[in-house]
């Protein structure tokens, strides 16, 4: 029996604003979910808190909405329970580099085989609008009628230099390429980025979509473009910055490098995983290690 | 007899293989089949300062320090002074060094209590046998050897076991031993009273509190551990390290202690059996997750290793001041429940226990250990037996199904089994977020109820002596080691020993107080926080109350004082 | 008359503006001067859901809501099914759009209470009277202002000036009100029973609960906020950030919870005065940082802004359930002050009065607020004069000085003055570690005697009312509201009203009690928090409990029903 | 009266293990205070928990001893309420890569102007020697008897990459360059980050006074090397990651990056400290912004 889009969503609807690019990022997930014929039932969503975890109720998958800006961390613990299951992490912009940060620097150095969405609205949405590291200079936000007086953080060069071994962008207006990279994502065996930009037109009015039209440059139309190469990856986003454009695509990857759990000796051939191992131990063999 | 115990007390400074020697005395009186209890004393530096080993041996398990000591090794100068006054009459002092000179006071507390000081200098002694300068430490094991009267091959044969697999010069290890155990300083005066029971000669297990966390966790099916570091917890993630090769589980030392508790989150949700361990600051971090666990009915356990202080407070010196935070700590109403350790028995069994409850009630559980309990070294006969693992795992319809006992169904995330969310928001049966208001009531209803149930399953608080005790000691923890060890010295006392903390129980405690007992709340806290609770839950309020707070765990001896004064 | 009040209840999704209708249906009766309190529901996301404003208007001081409402003026379909039933007998509603089919149970319900339903699609009316679509809202304002028989000039007067300085077209603006005022459906039979007070035309100061406690903050000499975003404290961010400008104060919004406390307790130890706030979530991360500033001695006042739940829990909803976790929180045994606010009179005074006392005893204050009194607009015809700034600073020959109040000398940080170190670890006199056992249980005497000293000087908690009264209520924060507003509708009852929480006074309780008088704590949580506190403190367990944890407030009406059951 | 070192000591004497690297940064430390003519009431230092903050009694000046990971947000802190202080923050690997990551990462950004003195001595040493993000791979650590399953950070490339304003590494086995750098540090007006190769016999035995002696190339022994420029910092790294030699010297900064104070609207023109304002404050005029 194919499985259809009916099969990822519950009963409930989303509550998003109209225009709100959270709904093409929920499809796209789904859809990839359904176009890698990964079940429901072996599918792990953790949600933050957010406008974007606002979604968690609308999901037929197994999932999580646990705490704003932890979403990461719990989706590691899932993934470490159970490699069996495809893990993804949704949160938002503030969630991922304000609150939690310190989770998405260590799960990218451990390398967890999880994949994170960041919905990138640039703005603390669910909070009525506040500014984020992402939101443009000098806008005019929630409680700061100057704008925000902190430097923006560049979140693309932030994540490239902790060499990622898989790091995209996408944009939610072009749900069919955030498909494929989502699925790229899951496929990947290891921590995938993806920092989608999301539009929200209740508190980033300013990028339309006819904004992003005109300043995303897909990374399809420069084939010479190599993702395997960190320099090229570097040297796209200083471009980026340079040109204030945006280059959607798989910006770099790295088959290479090993996850966190490959990495454990102590589990070196096992097939098995925690989840199912969980039962009485005889631990007489342990006592000859104790008080030393 | 003192206390019925003999006590041989190390002092030095960190760095200087205190912990060494200690530790291989430990087990050379272990070897003769005696029951000793180990415990360090150190400040919060690596190298420098003082810090103490101490020994009490006897025939009977043990679980307490006296405060006294029969043989008191110092290896510098400061360790001497601070400790000297801890001294019995016809004490003695192994002091490794030159002659120190003694100031008035100190003079007088020798001459008055018959010490004796011995003056080793246990480099040399080890050099001119033909050691090396690093076996100075069992020239010294060797003199007290001596002292307490017992065959030199005894302890020859467990150092050397214990130096198994070490590179050294077996002869010459041998030649410092002996040449301490028959050093010519040594005189048939030297602890004429120290006299160490007849032995059995059959080896008990020696272990920390921690180490019997850690054996628990494995023995209830814990497949992973996840923390960052922080004294007095880390030695869990020590030990478990370390033998991770052969129980194949997953040590992950976590970027921070917010991330460590998610990911157990994380895990927990899936399946399998997680252990965290922190202490004051770390918990204080993890309390957020914590209050997710609780709406999200998540199992968790959490050891928060107890030390005594609130902010950076005392480190690593003991104390039990996290009662309240580990019972309230973690905003909104949820349910929980709080277990108290108090040796390695209860380490093992209750460890075991919290991973059943968690999971079979879906709640976080929180076990209280301490700075005294995780670090010190036990030894007992055998473990109790292995508990059986009880997951409480159940399919049904909706995964937060409202339910008379508060219990809902939970299936391990399964291919081909019914997807659920789990979520920290309130939610309806089937996990979807709720703001209708009898909805939340009904749900947070639902939740409540397992504390009842929950509160049904555990036992109340054991009574250890006699209803007719003269008095009874109500506390938790490593109080109970102290006030037992008096009690089998011949006090005519009891404790009443509360393991599970919440859900709380007080029916034996009310009806012990009804008779007109003598009761009296011990705590090694500030301001009584088992006894806050028990007040709060049944109006009891303690008339007296024994409270130390110094950093210090109860020796046997203040409990003896406080009777006496 | 419905509890002494008419009520006015707006209904429709997030987003369609009934919060800009609300607020100028509050400004313009307050132009009439009459007394408001306005209360808004609604769920957590940004559009759509069902949410309200809910105005009820008085002649005299208002601080809770009625259950029931007179007019009902719905935005969405949703929002007239949600809220049908909460209209009185002869209630209106006043429904924009096209008619809506009612179930059977309504249309009983609509006969049965002889309630009148208008259909008005507003968009139209403005349309067709110049308007453009926004202007929808004043035609439902003119429309209500009719039925209210109120002088359409002064509504006009009140949203122009609200209007002011934005680009709007004034004229199309007053014939849009005009024309909801006077428009054809409207029929002398509707509201007949409706009668507003006599008015003073002297207007009353309008304000939320935050915009209380931020101009408390402000009175009280704060020059920064440090805070991270999180309904309901945020909009106190929002306060201080717009004024800014004005009174050059700093408001740095931090990269996370715990990041803003640890800087407060930065700035604070240089001597300047910081808010902080946050809700439950935030709130656990602040723990550590608490403790800190107990040990170190360090003033700190962070605002709790609670809601209801564990997690996330039901956001945003009011409640009461941090208590626990306000007095608990924070590992180890120190000293704090806790303090709950009720209203913007108390959230005035008692914001500069937690910085006094911060500041004087050197010791962690929380500042209990709840999204009931955060976000509810009340009407006050004045605020409390300001208080003295009393910082307590001093010189000494110590920072740490042992006292007999436990209050140390502390002078701030100065070229010049004799430089100090302020420690989380235990310390000396002088702020230098120790782990000497009597100086560890010194110092921690010495600040466990500062909160003797504090509950010397707070005061027992007032009772509003007679002592003599049927009921006494005892509780803390909004249940006042409630309950005092029930009184003034004539019930024979009390309020004993907690805003000190920590330390707890509880003389005046005892007192009352020993009357056989009839004792209800009231609490919006679900284990009587206070109630647990108070037993704690002094063994006095509550038989009669009035516990609401929906979400909701207490309504007028929950008072009323809960005597008359 | 000339400042001397005894001004800047307290009576208690450090604890330290001979030979530790803690040693030397200290004093290093309160030369530049004295040879900046910096009285011990002028000067704050945040001191974090660990090795490194042992030293915290052994000080002359103000000093606040806070929370593990956490002395760079205290220090943030001090700085705003009174910026007529100099506020050193103290930390070591453990806790500003670990706990206290994002305090950094912020404090870069947010250019606060403090010098943050890493004490990094490449392990968690007063926990007894657990690996940090800098343990060299494979070291054998308390608890992992196979090392690290984790990847490194680099962290120089990490901070760099914020774009710090000043950004230096030195050595405490040199302790005039030492001292040097940090009198730089606090000069420099911003966020001023110095990296300190702290040796630790204890728990760092293979990196002698001689490894770091071979190691180290000091970067006035080329006189070409810019620090204004960002590209020749990146660039120096990598020759450091290549190369495997550590740079000691100002690796970059830039001067013209304002610090978030002067970029608060509400703060400009004002000449007074925020800890000297505090008194009564007639809000009548700010009525008319409430219910707004
Ligand atoms: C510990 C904690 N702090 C703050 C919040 C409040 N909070 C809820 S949503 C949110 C902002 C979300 O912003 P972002 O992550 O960008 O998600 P978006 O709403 O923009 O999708 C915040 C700060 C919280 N729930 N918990
Ligand atoms: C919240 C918290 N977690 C953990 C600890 C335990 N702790 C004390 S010192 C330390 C390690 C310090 O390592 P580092 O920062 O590198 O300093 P070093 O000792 O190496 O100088 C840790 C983890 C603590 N005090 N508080
Ligand atoms: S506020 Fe923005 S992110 Fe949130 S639901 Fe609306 S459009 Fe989407
Ligand atoms: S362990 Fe290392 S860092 Fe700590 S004091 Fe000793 S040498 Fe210094
Ligand atoms: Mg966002
Ligand atoms: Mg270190």
């Amino acid at each position: 029996m194919a499985l259809e889009l009916k099969d990822y969503n519950s009963t409930t609807l989303p509550t998003w604003c109209p225009g709100c690019g959270n709904f093409a990022i929920h499809t796209a997930l789904k859809k990839a979910l359904i176009e890698l014929n990964i079940e429901p039932s072996e599918a792990l969503i953790s949600f933050d808190i957010g406008c974007n975890g606002n979604g968690a109720d609308t999901v037929g998958t197994y999932a999580f909405k646990g705490l704003h800006g932890r979403s990461i961390a719990v989706a590691s613990g899932v993934h470490l329970a159970n490699r069996k299951f495809t893990v993804i992490a949704d949160i938002g912009d503030g969630g991922c580099f304000h609150e939690g940060l310190d989770h998405l620097v260590n799960a990218i150095k451990s390398n967890y085989d999880i994949t994170i969405l960041i919905h990138n609205n640039q703005n603390f949405a669910l909070t009525t609008g506040q500014a984020t590291v992402t939101t443009p200079k000098g806008k005019k936000m929630y409680a700061q009628p100057h704008g925000s007086p902190e430097r923006n953080l560049d979140v693309d060069s932030f994540i490239l230099n902790l060499h990622p071994t898989f790091f995209a962008k996408a944009y939610s207006g072009d749900p069919l390429q955030l498909t494929e990279i989502i699925k790229k994502g899951i496929q990947h065996k290891g921590c995938s980025v993806i920092n989608i930009s999301q539009s929200c037109p209740t508190y980033n009015r300013e990028m339309t979509p006819q904004w992003f039209k005109e300043n995303i440059i897909k990374l399809d139309t420069l084939p010479e473009y190599s993702s395997n190469s960190m320099e090229a990856a570097k040297e796209l986003l200083e471009t980026a910055n340079k040109t204030k454009k945006i280059y959607t695509g798989i910006i770099f990857q790295d088959t290479t490098i090993p996850t966190f759990y490959d990495n454990l000796h102590s589990r070196k051939g096992i097939i098995s995983e925690l989840a199912e191992e969980v039962k009485e131990y005889n631990i007489k063999e342990l006592l000859k290690y104790t008080n030393s | 007899m003192y206390l019925s115990r003999t006590v041989i007390k190390f002092g030095g400074e960190s760095g200087q293989g205190i912990n060494t020697v200690g530790r291989m005395l430990t087990q050379s009186l272990n070897r003769l089949g005696l029951f000793t209890f180990s415990n360090r004393e150190y400040p919060s530096l690596i190298k420098g300062g003082v810090a103490s080993y101490q020994v009490d041996v006897r025939d009977k398990e043990i679980y307490a320090s006296g405060k006294k000591t029969n043989i008191l090794c110092t290896l510098s100068e400061k360790a001497l002074h601070t400790y000297i006054y801890d001294l019995l009459e016809n004490g003695i002092i192994i002091h490794d060094g030159n002659e120190i000179e003694l100031n008035q006071d100190e003079e007088i507390f020798v001459q008055k209590n018959n010490i004796q000081i011995i003056y080793l200098d246990s480099v040399k002694v080890a050099l001119e046998a033909g050691g090396i300068e690093i076996m100075a430490n069992v020239v010294l094991l060797g003199y007290i050897w001596k002292i307490l009267k017992q065959d030199v091959n005894i302890l020859i044969e467990e150092v050397l076991e214990l130096l198994e697999g070490k590179k050294i010069d077996i002869e010459a290890e041998k030649a410092c031993i002996v040449a301490g155990y028959s050093h010519p300083s040594y005189r048939n005066t030297l602890g004429e009273d120290i006299e160490l029971p007849s032995k059995s000669l059959q080896r008990k297990l020696l272990m920390t509190g921690n180490e019997a966390v850690a054996l628990g966790a494995l023995a209830g099916g814990v497949r992973a551990y996840y923390g960052y570091p922080m004294t007095p917890a880390t030695s869990i993630q020590k030990f478990l390290g370390e033998t991770a090769d052969e129980t194949k589980i997953l040590v992950k030392q976590a970027e921070n202690e917010i991330t460590a508790a998610l990911m157990a989150l994380g895990s927990m949700y899936m399946g399998t059996r997680v252990l965290v361990a922190t202490s004051g600051g770390g918990f204080d971090l993890m309390t957020e997750t914590l209050s997710c666990a609780g709406i999200s009915e998540t199992p968790l356990v959490i050891v928060l290793a107890q030390r005594i202080g609130a902010g950076t407070g005392v480190p690593t010196w003991t104390g039990s001041g996290d009662i309240s935070v580990a019972t309230k700590g973690g905003h909104g109403d949820y349910p929980r429940c709080v277990i108290s350790i108090s040796d390695i028995n209860s380490a093992f069994e209750l460890t075991q226990k919290a991973f059943n409850i968690a999971d079979k009630y879906q709640l976080p559980v929180i076990i209280l250990t301490e700075k005294q309990i995780a670090e010190s070294i036990y030894s007992t006969s055998s473990l109790p037996p292995i508990q059986k693992v009880d997951r409480g795992l159940s399919t049904g319809e909706f995964r937060y199904q409202i339910t008379e006992s508060g219990i809902s169904p939970r299936w391990m995330p399964t291919k081909g089994l019914k997807p659920y969310i789990s979520t920290s928001d309130e939610h309806t049966e089937n996990g979807h977020s709720t703001d209708v208001a009898d909805e939340v009531k009904e749900m947070s209803e639902k939740r409540a109820r397992k504390m009842q149930t929950l509160e049904q399953e555990i036992p109340e608080p054991i009574l250890f002596g006699s209803e007719n005790a003269e008095a009874i000691f109500i506390g938790s923890g490593s109080t109970k080691n102290a006030v037992l060890d008096a009690q089998s010295t011949g006090e005519n006392i009891a404790y009443l020993s509360y393991e599970y903390i919440l859900p709380l129980k007080t029916g034996t405690l009310l009806k012990l107080a009804e008779k007109g007992k003598r009761m009296i709340l011990i705590e090694n806290n500030q301001t009584g926080q088992l006894g806050n609770l028990i007040r709060e839950k049944c109006s009891y309020e303690f008339k007296e109350k024994l409270l130390k707070y110094d950093g210090r765990p109860f020796f046997v001896d203040d409990i003896l004082d406080y009777l006496n004064k």
